[in-house]
């Protein structure tokens, strides 16, 4: 299955870019999904990550499809 | 420039002459924010005070000077987001109209990054709910600053004492 | 039709790059009030949050329909008193700058009656402090509402729930 | 001694005017001086009413002095 990859402010910075696309094993857990993501830039897990699945904050458990929309990024800082 | 998101529900409750229907709006926009124009939209002909959250562009942060700032977001999920605290708010204070708009792009100093308004019939739920929604908005919707300095940028991780 | 009385601190007691002078204002007028304008004339370098009440005209009190009020101000002691007002801020609270406008006249409904904005560095202290001021204005400074309906009026005695 | 005595809101219009001119023995208090003001008007005494000396909130133990500002009013409703 192919899913994309969001990026935003750092984690966009530490990636050098702000989507990917990423080929997983069908039915992969959120929590293996984005560790890979994180292994590919290692410079991520310098960072406190948060993960979001179809643009709802994501806790690990949930079950990735195909065509899902992942995010990656830091504590957020608006305001 | 600017995605828009207004709610309007049709169905009233409990329907008396001061009742009319909800009207919040949530927003993000590249666009310079007027303050007193968003402040006055969230006005219904019940309510009697309307409080307003302006946050702006700080020159000093921890005592180093900012040249400008830039924010980011993951608009359709901060839009969502957004929306769920303003329900959130509605389920736990007695308020009648919210409007929150956010805008993103680079920011000189002294210029507006939020505004929160809140109007209600009595004014301690009215500050109460405004307070709550900007403490709300830094930790859980998706937007992002960076400080840009003279010397070299950050992005910010984590909401900011202001 | 606008007295009005600006305070300007000349002398700092701790300069630091973010200390400007302090510039209070608290006025009384008959013309109409601008949210925004007034939220704006706060803003100093070092603040990064604005909180501002717009207390207004409601249609309806206590299940009443208001057809418009009158405020009436005992003009130089309501000056005295707001100024009063703003010295008990400073000393109770860590806020920069404080703007106080309060109309008179016959105001229609949803036209603001009173504008409070306090700028501050940290947002809790501005909402902390915009809602001390309402709280005080409505108790100490002799400024008077009548409310007309259809059917007669009445002075206001005492501080409405608003 | 002569003091003017001034009237807002709801005092004005129990007293059917906004300002007068009355004379008082010197050196009387503020509670004797107010006390004969409400009893010109009689109708004042429905009111919970406040005291101004010179535009500041009066206790009655205020010396009155010729010239001085004196007001009535009732509980304020500014906001």
């Amino acid at each position: 299955m192919k899913v994309s990859v969001l990026f935003f402010g750092a984690t966009a910075d530490e990636a050098g870019t702000r989507e990917i696309e990423v080929d997983f094993a069908d039915h992969a857990r959120a929590e293996e999904v984005f560790g890979e993501i994180v292994n590919k830039y290692p410079r991520l897990a310098q960072h406190k990550l948060l993960f979001a699945v179809n643009q709802e904050y994501a806790n690990g458990d949930e079950i990735i499809k195909d065509g899902d929309e992942l995010a990656v990024f830091t504590a957020v800082s608006g305001g | 420039m600017s995605k828009k998101f207004v709610m309007q529900e049709e169905e009233i409750r409990n329907p008396k002459p001061e009742t009319r229907n909800r009207s919040d709006f949530w927003e993000i926009t590249q666009d310079a924010l007027d303050v007193g124009v968003i402040a006055r939209r969230v006005v219904p002909v019940n309510c009697g005070a309307i409080v307003t959250l302006d946050g702006f562009v700080r020159q000093f942060t921890r005592g180093r000077e900012t040249e400008y700032l830039v924010y980011e977001a993951y608009e359709p999920m901060a839009l969502k987001e957004m929306e769920k605290l303003i329900a959130r708010a509605h389920d736990e204070f007695e308020i009648e109209n919210i409007g929150i708009v956010h805008r993103l792009g680079r920011l000189e100093i002294g210029e507006t990054s939020v505004v929160i308004s809140v109007a209600s019939p009595h004014r301690r739920a009215a500050f109460e709910t405004c307070e709550w929604l900007i403490k709300e908005l830094k930790r859980t919707v998706p937007i992002w600053k960076k400080e840009v300095y003279a010397d070299g940028e950050i992005w910010i991780e984590g909401e900011s004492a202001k």
